[in-house]
């Protein structure tokens, strides 16, 4: 069944849920509601056999919030194996709340997938089994890849402050920094 | 389809070990036959013109100095920000670079500067020992960068006609390139003369005598 | 440490001696100073791309076992620690502790653009440069060097063994 | 002057034998190195010969870490045990007729015990570390042993019944009255099972499991370093050369030259040494790794049966022989 | 004479053992921190497992060692210089990385490529598939504990690598593709040399087999270890030969072609036991069909241009076919060019490709820029390791060591 049947049937089977349907490129994106999101996936799993999720990552939308619906997206690709098409599922998500049900009953691979989302943009996902930072360390402050979020960081982590305070610690047990220790020691 | 099995070993071949025996025998037939190793530092690997190596500002033979026009086109596009040039215009309009430093210890080694520079000025040479205790040692500055040139020169017979493929890309329109770039290259560099499928060749070869044949008849 | 400093005469900065022992020391120095520039284990410990290199440098075409050098699993009985690849914040207090586990005399390479500066990775979990928490020895350049050029570095680093005078971490 | 000449004696002996184990690591990495079609140690030395001299060197002056957590007798004792055991089943190996430092009666027993005691060093070792890689490899090489040591002794028991004595050199005389004065050919499943024992008793590829590098760092060496990681590795050494002597002595006739070439003796015992010790080297190459419970399977499941039957049929051989 | 007893106290403090500090939990288990440093963990992968005895009661890995940050990268570079980002990814294969990204970024911004430059595409690619599957082969086989296949397998590889070396200057970040097309055409000398590799390769694959393919101990270390069902496998999102093993028949190669895959003749290895040793038939079946792909390839390589005529400009991201002045003056003036210039469409695409790992999908915004708005890759190698956590329950920590080799993942790509 082409993608764009199946994006019709879901306005029709979602009414009001659906916000739109965008082409680009051949590839349909289906904008949906972030509240029914579980069921339009495992609708569209269980009756349209799309039982591979090629993908699912958070998108933040600060700088083109304008042209879309709200601050932040969950993407979902979703792929049938057997009948060979694939969908695309955008989850619109607000500031104020950022969290989308977790589809981790679906697929258990979606686990990491989520995780990995919540690490780096910062978007909660309910009912999720595991939900911690998988990609930086635990105490890491801020989410990556959110717009707002320089390149280089805003602040240092503080495992490599300690890090190379230690460092400057143990310099004096090294060859060559206990040999300079040492020569100042002799000049006293 | 499916992936096939080799068959199960049988009782015999269980006892005797023959399947282990069979590797022992190729293990040992490679204790005698010779080694492909590479003495390094006294049998150098091949290389291949294009090789990312070391890099160079080509000295102009005339002004003795880089052909540097100070455009800033690699400066831009190189991935790594590793490019820093100096450069004042005098009056005339007339661009001087100051000075050209390339941080090796940051670059990525893409030869996008190479690819995109209009007059050849910068180039990687193929040049890949040059290791130091010191960072600093490993920051080359336009001198540097110059000496990098006459050193690869001199050290592997290349001269003033050396072409680098990034510059004059294989199986390129040498048309769409800048005038600086359009070096003489081996002819299989060029679009008339690139590697074409043996297939696809004996086609085209049967193609071009059909209708000679028709004319002969 | 501070007693021992009485009975050593500083020649200039770093290096020293017993006055009236360099008849013996002298020698002994050269022989263990071949010995350790003979066999450099290093750890094996690959971080990113370079850690590929690293290993074709010790597969068949290049064969590091040709120098001496075989990989150690455990720090414990490594001499040399190549970072080979990118070294990330989350990583870097692995790689000091890896370092500090490693018995004295102990050596560091850089190889590669990444663990020497950052390479193009300029980013909030890249660290720029393993020299911020490790004293490197060598820095061997190259995204990533070729195998050869490991090699060049570890030659580096064995004239460098060489040229050291009274390392003897066993009894210093 | 008895003790002198003794202590003189033990002091060739071990000046032979270590020079030997130095030099089997050398040949071990040669001929690895050119069966994987590369050439091994080239540039210390000529052809790096001076390899092995430099890694002791170096091992010498490196830095002895003892780790703070660990137990600090215990780690210090436990390559000394290893070592010490393994030089001291050294002196029961007769090289010729004659050529024991000590010949006593029970010279197999002796080889034995002194194998299992090398082992306490390894559980020792892999306790005392206070490591979990260590532990691990500890806990292995204890089951290892302990499953391996009974189709070992087992399979020897055959060539006791055919020899009628434990002293290795009246095996040796013993093998004279067999086909090709030698006892593999009538105890071939005895040879069979003490092989693979010997495999694993001395941690070799297949049964390497106690320091499998990819999944236990090194086993319970892990935390050693320097001079005390030299001793482990020598005393491995020493122990193949030791395991390869008793096969040697029992199954492959000792010193005598075959068709009674007469010859230096010790050479020909040597050779024999250096052919099993090839064989571990050329396996090693060749061969994946076993996992540990399969290991326990393949000791226990096959090994202690074929071993019994091999006693069995060589009881039956000897009733029907007489 | 301090040196020894102050840097072990400065330990003591540190660290109890080897690795990881370890929590003090239940008597009976015993918890194991493999890695970050650890041979077998293909880089800088951490699994902590729970054991009892050898039996690994819980395992959970532990990824972001390697975390570099390609993706916020991404959006701060143009279209082009992410192409050497991309090596950095998979490293191993990084031409199929290359290809994967730039075909993403072409169908984005609707970029013609032609026919010769898809069939070198493919060419590349196929040769990456092998040096991924020979690097996989040797670690997969030295984890198991046969070092010498490491070695033979590197030996066929290291003939690859130089021919990489040969085609564009480098052996591993090969940056070989170009937005339209490829940067170098092949030479006669490397097609020589080519397919002289394809003539030899069969008896190599021969030799690996000899040494393990029926191998007793091979054998009884991969039969029936990390065992996965069809539907579990798709269930874990797992893809590629790990997939495939399990007897799912999914490969983008077939299902979504690219480049030029559609024109080639090939066949996709099937396993149907989902266990260790039906992933190792599976990718040793697909080293064969990979061999047959590249000596299509030498057969069908049509002539022509390598480089599409509306490709884009390296330094500017202009309008496709658009003439690129040359002589802009400054680098800041270029730069805010690139920032401002509404240049291409807006939308985004999801396009996967089939790399020796298994699906790489390059999940592109653009918001009209010359950088990307945001890249999203979506790595098998993170998705493997995170079925690990469900394979490696049950298993022996040897049997651990197994299923993260046959799992096949590289931690470049997984962390990003």
């Amino acid at each position: 069944m082409e993608p764009i049947r199946i994006a019709e049937k879901l306005q029709e089977q979602f009414q009001g849920a659906v916000l739109g349907i965008v082409e680009h490129r051949g590839q349909i994106s289906v904008l949906v509601d972030r509240d029914v999101i579980f069921d339009i996936i495992s609708f569209l799993r269980n009756d349209y056999k799309m039982n591979h999720l090629n993908c699912l990552c958070g998108v933040d939308n600060l700088k083109r919030v304008a042209s879309h619906h709200e601050r932040f997206e969950v993407v979902y690709q979703l792929y049938s194996i057997e009948n060979r098409t694939s969908l695309r599922i955008k989850a619109q998500v607000p500031e104020s709340d950022p969290s989308v049900d977790s589809i981790t009953s679906l697929w258990t691979g979606a686990n990491w997938l989520e995780r990995e989302t919540y690490d780096l943009v910062g978007i909660k996902f309910n009912n999720h089994p595991n939900l911690k930072r998988v990609l930086t360390p635990d105490d890491w402050e801020g989410h990556p890849l959110r717009k707002e979020y320089p390149l280089r960081g805003d602040t240092e982590w503080a495992g490599l402050i300690e890090l190379k305070k230690k460092a400057i610690q143990l310099q004096q047990f090294d060859f060559h920094g206990a040999q300079t220790e040492q020569g100042a020691d002799s000049d006293d | 389809m499916k992936v096939q099995y080799k068959p199960k070993r049988n009782l015999l071949e269980t006892i005797f070990q023959v399947e282990i025996l069979q590797g022992m025998a190729l293990t040992l037939r490679k204790l005698f036959s010779p080694p492909i190793t590479r003495q390094y530092p006294l049998e150098k690997p091949p290389m291949y013109p294009g090789f990312r190596g070391q890099h160079a500002l080509v000295r102009d033979a005339v002004t003795n100095d880089s052909k540097c026009i100070g455009c800033m086109r690699c400066a831009t596009v190189c991935p790594s920000r590793c490019i820093h040039i100096q450069y004042h215009d005098d009056e005339n309009g007339k661009r001087y670079v100051d000075e050209y430093s390339i941080e090796a210890l940051r670059c990525v080694f893409c030869a996008y500067c190479v690819e995109v520079c209009p007059v050849g000025a910068i180039t990687m040479t193929e040049v890949f020992e040059y290791s130091d205790y010191d960072r600093d040692a490993i920051y080359f500055n336009k001198g540097a960068l110059l000496e990098n040139w006459d050193k690869f020169i001199e050290g592997t017979g290349y001269d003033e006609s050396y072409v680098n493929p990034f510059w004059r890309p294989r199986g390129v329109n040498a048309s769409t390139l800048p005038a600086a770039q359009r070096k003489s290259v081996p002819a299989d560099w060029t679009i008339e003369g690139q590697f074409v499928g043996t297939k696809v060749r004996q086609e085209q070869e049967t193609e071009d005598m059909a209708p000679m044949e028709e004319s002969n008849v | 440490m501070g007693k021992m400093n009485n009975d050593l005469v500083q020649i200039k900065d770093g290096i020293k001696y017993i006055p009236g022992a360099s008849a013996i020391v002298g020698p002994l120095n050269k022989i263990i100073n071949w010995g350790r520039a003979g066999s450099i284990w290093p750890a094996t410990f690959g971080l990113a791309c370079c850690a590929i290199e690293m290993m074709v440098a010790g597969a068949a075409t290049n064969d590091l076992d040709r120098f001496g050098i075989i990989f150690r699993a455990s720090p414990r009985q490594a001499d040399c620690l190549i970072l080979a690849g990118t070294i990330t914040k989350k990583m870097a207090p692995v790689v000091r502790r890896v370092y500090d586990q490693m018995p004295e005399p102990r050596y560091v390479l850089a190889m590669g653009s990444c663990a020497c500066s950052g390479g193009v990775f300029d980013t909030y979990s890249v660290v720029q440069g393993g020299d911020e928490f490790l004293p490197v020895d060598v820095y061997i350049p190259g995204c990533p060097p070729r195998p050869e050029a490991l090699l060049e570095g570890l030659m580096k680093l064995q004239e460098k063994i060489m040229q050291e005078q009274g390392r003897w971490s066993q009894f210093a | 002057m008895q003790i002198l000449i003794i202590i003189l004696q033990i002091a060739v002996l071990l000046a032979i034998v270590l020079l030997h184990v130095a030099y089997v690591t050398y040949f071990e990495r040669k001929i690895i190195g050119h069966m994987q079609v590369r050439m091994g140690p080239m540039l210390v030395g000529w052809h790096g010969l001076l390899q092995p001299i430099a890694d002791g060197i170096k091992s010498f002056f490196k830095e002895d870490i003892i780790p703070e957590q660990a137990d600090k007798p215990l780690f210090m004792a436990a390559p000394v045990i290893c070592l010490v055991t393994m030089l001291a089943s050294l002196a029961v190996l007769p090289f010729a007729k004659g050529w024991a430092l000590a010949d006593i009666n029970i010279g197999l027993l002796f080889i034995f015990a002194m194998s299992s005691l090398a082992s306490y060093g390894v559980i020792l070792a892999g306790w005392a570390s206070n490591s979990k890689y260590t532990f691990l490899g500890g806990l292995r090489s204890m089951a290892q042993v302990i499953s391996y040591e009974i189709p070992m002794g087992m399979s020897l028991i055959g060539v006791m019944m055919l020899a009628g004595s434990l002293n290795l050199t009246e095996i040796v005389e013993a093998q004279g009255t067999s086909l090709f004065s030698i006892y593999l050919f009538p105890q071939i499943i005895g040879f069979f099972v003490f092989f693979v024992a010997m495999l694993a008793e001395t941690n070799r590829v297949p049964f390497d499991l106690p320091e499998a590098e990819t999944e236990l760092v090194s086993g319970y060496i892990t935390e050693y370093s320097g001079m005390r990681y030299a001793m482990f590795f020598m005393a491995e050494y020493i122990g193949m050369m030791v395991m390869a002597s008793i096969g040697t002595v029992c199954f492959l006739g000792g010193w005598n030259g075959p068709f009674a070439i007469p010859f230096f003796p010790p050479f020909w015992f040597i050779l024999k040494v250096y052919g099993f010790l090839f064989l571990f080297i050329w396996i090693r190459a060749t061969l994946p790794r076993y996992r540990y419970d399969q290991l326990m399977a393949l000791g226990w499941k096959l090994l202690i049966p074929l071993s019994l039957l091999n006693v069995v049929l060589t009881g039956l051989f000897k009733i029907l022989a007489n | 004479m301090g040196l020894k007893l102050n840097r072990g106290q400065i330990l003591m403090t540190e660290t109890t053992t080897l690795d990881v500090p370890v929590s003090q939990g239940d008597e009976d288990k015993y918890l194991l921190k493999l890695g970050p440093q650890h041979p077998a963990t293909h880089g800088v992968l951490r699994v902590d497992i729970e054991l009892d005895g050898e039996t690994i009661i819980d395992c959970d890995p532990q990824v972001g060692y390697l975390h570099r940050g390609f993706e916020k990268l991404a959006e701060h570079r143009t279209y082009a210089q992410n192409i050497v980002l991309t090596d950095r990814l998979d490293y191993i294969a990084a031409m199929a990385n290359n290809v994967g990204y730039c075909e993403a970024v072409e169908k984005l911004l609707a970029i013609d490529v032609p026919d010769r430059a898809k069939y070198l595409r493919v060419m590349v690619c196929e040769m990456s598939r092998l040096t991924g599957h020979l690097l996989w082969l040797a670690t997969h086989a030295l984890d198991i504990g046969a070092m010498t296949v490491f070695l033979y397998a590197f030996r066929e590889r290291e003939t690859l690598l130089e021919l990489f070396a040969e085609l564009c200057g480098s052996r591993l970040t090969t940056t070989y593709t170009r937005l339209g097309g490829v940067r170098q055409d092949v030479t006669h000398e490397l097609m020589r040399k080519l397919e002289k590799f394809v003539d030899e390769f069969p008896a190599c694959i021969e030799e690996y087999e000899t040494l393990i393919d029926t191998n007793r101990i091979w054998l009884k270390r991969t039969i029936g270890v990390g065992t996965i069902s069809g539907e579990k496998a798709v269930d874990l999102c797992l893809t590629g030969a790990s997939l495939r093993g399990s007897g799912v028949d999914y490969d983008v190669r077939k299902h979504m072609p690219y480049a030029a895959y559609d024109k080639l003749d090939f066949e996709i290895p099937l396993g149907e036991t989902g266990d260790t040793y039906a992933r190792y038939r599976c990718r040793m079946e697909e080293m064969r069909q990979s061999n047959f792909i590249l000596r299509q390839c030498i057969e069908q390589l049509p002539p022509g241009p390598i480089v599409g005529d509306d490709a884009p400009d390296l330094v500017m991201p202009a309008k496709p076919g658009r003439k690129v002045e040359v002589d802009t003056p400054a680098r800041k003036a270029l730069i805010k060019l690139i920032d401002d210039r509404d240049v291409y469409m807006e939308g985004d695409v999801y396009v996967a490709t089939e790399v020796p790992k298994g699906e790489l999908g390059f999940y592109f915004i653009s918001d009209g820029m010359g950088r990307p708005y945001r890249m999203h890759i979506r790595s098998p190698s993170f998705i493997h390791i995170g079925a690990l956590a469900t394979m490696g329950k049950g298993v022996m920590v040897a049997d651990l060591i197994a299923i993260i080799g046959t799992l096949d993942v590289v931690l470049g790509e997984c962390d990003r």
